[in-house]
């Protein structure tokens, strides 16, 4: 296809999708004035019936759990097919990355930047722990902690070097985190089918509203998210930092 | 107030979300790429922080703001060398 | 436990032993991973298969969590087990577990990876076809696509075009995002992600722009992944990239749920609120349907590379069932589902002798393999038996499913549909017994070798047993006779009372809102099996073996179907190059596709 | 005018997704044809918050407001968030074929990448 005959055929179709959606969309009922009593309601569901302040974590680990069952899975799937796409191929040296490109050194850090990031990371981790532990509580939840806990690993990538990082987190603890988050959590809607006949039922007791031990399975769940998020954005970071890093041994 | 619903903040936020997202997809090299998608990563999530949505807002910021950026300069790094090594 | 507690355990057991085989590779001996996946596998395959068994009178309704309706609105997430979509479920499963057995050979070098990928695509498969929520469809599509583009990519280290795995999962990706769009859209005008609830609420509302703009933007989705014409590009290139077996998961269930899907969220949310003209609809479908059919099969015959070949037919396979759900009659649906069950089980047997192919000879070129199978006659028996199959012969799936679709067709004043569908097929199934004559009988010249196609060879093959392991033929062999039982009289019967039951909105709203069954949904009978049907079946058949004899006899020389013609104005050369292989054509075509199908959908069904 | 102020969410979402349309189909560069389709992907996001969105509603999360207190809708955000998450596992995914893809045929120009013809 000669490439100016390609680009106007695409942009008169882009023209006609784009077009076709702003008409449509200008049916959509004006934001403010959503039709959908379907979430509403569920805040309600959230408060009354799980005890549970933060109505989008009752969506995610309850009221919705097979949807987060999915996301959990996606994420764990993900993780896997990094894993297996930059294996390492039998052509390629197997040599650890050591943080040099040839004779030189990576980059370094600037001191001040390391020292900063060195200071970071305990409380990045630590804040995200409490954001998954409170998920139920307030905002956020396990997969916005687990990124956090993984980002705190990454600052100590920034604060050292791969070898600390790797040395923090080998990568047989990331497989066993996203073993253990990932079947736990389909285990745990699991019981639900033995306990009451329903995947995902909240079996637990729901306490009172704003304890931190409430909403029964919510938390549990949260927490398994947490550390599937944990270990898949860690293991997908190490993965790439591995990619950028390695010393140059490819057979021709 | 511009309309009902959403307000001059958001409208003003909305219109930056619109020129970010077309910069960073009329940004051809891949690494000023990187930063761009990073900044608009950024505003989508204060834009989610208007609408009342600060979990959405948070994910978004750790993602789009930090953990793709990320990904984007290892994988641009590890071209690069494949390049000139 | 009742029976309806089976339906989430569907994709909850493989994916569940998916996680666990993750971290497994150390701790336990490598064939107790091999046998816990393909026990997975099966064990899914029962539990669907004993769903589609008890929701013969209704379907099936699992609420997830617990969450039953309150005060007559839906709150949680209902599995909606029926025949048919329990059958697919039980096809996908049988199908992964054949090919897990398959692969024992396979794939030594990377632990349990592979394992892990392909359960994770069957789970991802089952909530996608058993989830009634718009927004829950989306999520599930996502995680199969995701273990279906790692799987695709899977064989770094060998020289093929890795771009087609990337093409697959950018245009899917596009896809996926096009139906999350127009879900949103649906959800924000009638309240509710919930398939059934939408379609009465919709139904209440009446239709305007928003109403088919989310339907064209949803059928784009899904056509995207059923491999549509013009979206289907994809479907050819990941089978140049992807391993054997996991084409038999891509070529069998993968583009077929696509149609599933399609159906089920049309018959759910649009058939009553576009409901009062379906004439237009139904002629977009069968241009659509026929269309795809018509040009992949000649695509089907000018491949030489035998998984492209074979990716075409099933395009076009996917094609006729597209024709015969797009009647948008219970008759037509029957035809359809019955269709790729047929096609599912001998498509398969296909792939894995193509497979047995590249184990031994490391080559899956028509023209680098004349006549160097000469000693497998089982081999060549079964896949040229899979190519009449293809084409129609009786007793196969394929024939009654046709022969319902041409019945189907006469009903609903498409009188010409059987023959269209008949020349599709017979075209397709010429192309494999091209193939099969060539490979391994040796008919006709041997081509010269094209330097610029690279040998292919399966990097992870155990190197090398001298006989075919018994595993990998008998599997074969199974999956053709049950190709063949697929033609009973009893599947078409069964078929037809199914898609009596999917087509019926108010059966599919009373089983997951409650309330009160309009009666029982009326099924036509029609008898696949007759004198008339039989005859043409042979006859499609007989077709088939006489092209293919021809085009074997005449492939290798010069000016031969397949071969490079010289005229720059040949249509076969303009069809060579539409499919570039480049991402970028693609995501043009896409535009395309979605607005053609946008604009139609806003003239015709507004 | 205020419906066209109303709807401003929406057309932005529409224009985010036409724009990484178009970045992917005039990309020279796979690296940047996937971060376009990140845009692409994000335009859902902003759809349904809008979608979900009331101006006198607060943030569904009663830790510090008094239960009862009108929110937003839940569900688009949950939904939200996991479609982040699917979109950046999506990204991951493509960045490493990507990579390979660079390592197998020495070029990551979409133009110059040919598959198999035919």
């Amino acid at each position: 296809m000669a490439e100016r005959v390609r680009i106007a055929t695409f942009l008169v179709a882009l023209g006609v999708v784009g077009g076709g959606l702003g008409w449509a969309m200008l049916d959509l009922p004006p934001v403010d004035a959503t039709a959908a009593d379907y979430g509403l309601r569920m805040i309600d569901i959230a408060v009354e019936q799980r005890q549970t302040a933060n109505a989008v974590a009752a969506v995610l680990f309850d009221l919705r759990l097979m949807d987060t069952l999915g996301e959990v899975f996606a994420l764990f799937a993900g993780a896997v097919s990094v894993q297996m796409l930059l294996r390492e191929m039998e052509q390629e040296h197997t040599t650890t990355p050591d943080d040099r490109v040839g004779d030189r050194p990576v980059a370094a850090t600037s001191d001040a930047m390391r020292i900063a990031a060195a200071r970071l990371v305990a409380p990045a981790a630590l804040i995200g722990i409490a954001i998954i532990v409170r998920g139920h509580l307030s905002v956020g939840g396990g997969f916005q902690g687990g990124v956090l806990v993984a980002a705190a690993a990454v600052l100590v990538y920034v604060a050292g070097r791969y070898r600390q990082m790797t040395r923090l987190l080998p990568h047989q603890v990331l497989d066993a985190g996203e073993t253990v988050g990932a079947a736990g959590f389909a285990g745990v809607a699991l019981v639900g089918v033995v306990v009451t006949g329903a995947l995902g039922a909240n079996y637990l007791p729901t306490g009172a509203l704003g304890s931190l031990l409430s909403a029964g399975t919510i938390p549990v769940l949260s927490v398994l998210v947490g550390l599937e998020a944990t270990a898949a954005v860690a293991l997908i970071v190490a993965e790439y930092a591995r990619q950028a890093l390695q010393v140059e041994g490819d057979v021709e | 107030m511009v309309g009902d619903g959403v307000t001059l903040l958001q409208s003003l936020i909305l219109i930056l979300v619109a020129a970010a997202g077309w910069a960073v997809v009329t940004t051809r090299n891949p690494a000023r790429q990187a930063m761009t998608y990073g900044f608009y990563g950024l505003t989508l999530a204060v834009l989610f922080l208007t609408f009342h949505a600060p979990g959405v807002a948070l994910s978004q910021a750790l993602v789009s703001g930090v953990a793709v950026p990320l990904l984007l300069l290892f994988a641009i790094g590890r071209v690069r060398k494949d390049d000139h090594g | 436990m009742t029976t309806h507690a089976f339906a989430p355990l569907t994709f909850a057991v493989p994916l569940i032993v998916a996680a666990l085989l993750r971290a497994a590779p150390t701790a336990i001996p490598r064939r107790v991973a091999d046998v816990a996946a393909v026990v997975a596998a099966a064990v899914s395959a029962l539990l669907a298969t004993a769903l589609a068994w008890a929701s013969t009178e209704a379907p099936i309704v699992h609420w997830v969590g617990g969450w039953r309706p309150q005060g007559g609105s839906v709150v949680g997430i209902p599995l909606v087990a029926d025949p048919l979509a329990s059958g697919l479920i039980a096809l996908a499963g049988v199908l992964t577990a054949a090919v897990l057995i398959f692969s024992w050979r396979y794939y030594r070098t990377v632990g349990t990876l592979y394992h892990t990928l392909t359960l994770v695509f069957l789970g991802g498969f089952a909530g996608f076809v058993m989830a009634a929520d718009l927004f829950t469809m989306f999520v599930f599509l996502e995680l199969m696509s995701i273990a279906a583009y790692a799987l695709t990519g899977f064989k770094i280290e060998a020289d093929v075009p890795l771009t087609g795995a990337l093409n697959f999962a950018v245009t899917n990706t596009i896809g996926a995002v096009l139906f999350l769009v127009g879900g949103t859209m649906i959800y924000a005008r009638a309240g509710t992600p919930n398939i059934a609830e939408a379609g009465q609420r919709l139904a209440g509302a009446g239709t305007d722009e928003l109403v088919v703009v989310a339907f064209a933007l949803i059928m784009t989705g899904l056509f995207v992944k059923a491999a549509l014409l013009p979206f289907h590009f994809w479907h050819a290139d990941s089978h140049a990239v992807a391993p054997t077996p996991i084409c038999v998961l891509f070529g069998c269930v993968l583009i077929e749920v696509g149609i599933f899907a399609a159906a089920r969220v049309h018959v759910g949310v649009f058939a009553e609120v576009l409901g009062a003209d379906t004439g237009a609809l139904q002629a977009v479908l069968l241009t659509v349907g026929l269309v795809t059919g018509a040009v992949t099969a000649v695509m089907c015959v000018l491949q030489s590379h035998l998984k492209r070949l074979l990716a075409f037919s099933s395009i076009a396979h996917v094609g006729i069932v597209t024709a015969g759900w797009g009647l948008l009659t219970s008759a037509g649906l029957a035809g359809a589902a019955v269709y790729v069950a047929g096609h599912g089980f001998v498509k398969a047997a296909l792939f894995l002798l193509v497979g047995i192919l590249l184990h031994h000879l490391d080559s899956v070129d028509e023209a680098q393999l004349h006549g160097r199978a000469r000693g497998s006659p089982a081999a060549g028996g079964l896949f040229v038996a899979g190519g009449l199959a293809l084409a129609g012969m009786p007793p196969f799936g394929m024939f009654t499913g046709k022969a319902l679709i041409d019945s189907a067709g006469k009903d609903a004043g498409v009188a010409w549909l059987g023959t269209a569908v008949l020349a599709i097929a017979a075209v397709t199934g010429a192309a494999v017994v091209r193939a099969g004559l060539r490979i391994y009988a040796g008919v006709g010249a041997p081509a010269p070798r094209d330097p610029d196609r690279p040998d292919e060879s399966e990097d992870y093959v155990d190197h090398a047993p001298a006989r075919t392991p018994r595993t990998m033929i008998v599997t074969a062999a199974v999956l053709m006779i049950a190709g063949a039982a697929t033609g009973a009289p009893q599947l078409v019967t069964a078929a037809e009372h199914a898609a009596g039951l999917f087509v019926d909105a108010d059966v599919q709203a009373a089983a997951v809102l409650g309330g009160d069954q309009a009666g029982t949904p009326s099924v036509d009978r029609t008898s696949a099996w007759s004198a008339d049907s039989v005859i043409e079946g042979m006859l499609a058949a007989a077709v088939a073996l006489g092209l293919g004899i021809v085009t074997a006899r005449r492939a290798g020389a010069p000016g031969a179907w397949g071969t490079e013609s010289a005229s720059p104005y040949s249509p076969v050369r303009w069809l060579r190059l539409m499919h570039s292989g480049r991402i970028t054509d693609y995501v043009v075509w896409l535009c395309i596709g979605c607005a053609v199908l946008v604009s139609t959908s806003l003239l015709a069904l507004r | 005018m205020t419906a066209v102020a109303g709807a401003l969410p929406y057309v932005v979402a529409a224009f985010l997704l036409c724009a990484g349309w178009y970045g992917m189909a005039t990309s020279r560069n796979l690296l940047h044809l996937v971060t376009c389709l990140s845009v692409l992907h994000s335009s859902t996001y902003l759809l349904l918050l809008g979608v979900g969105y009331r101006a006198e509603g607060t943030a569904p999360i009663y830790d510090d407001v008094p239960v009862g207190t009108p929110g937003v809708d839940p569900v688009v955000q949950a939904l939200a968030v996991t479609d982040i998450v699917v979109g950046a596992a999506v990204l991951a995914l493509l960045l490493a074929l990507v990579m390979q893809v660079h390592k197998r045929h020495g070029t990551i120009d979409p133009q110059a990448l040919r598959g198999m013809d035919g």
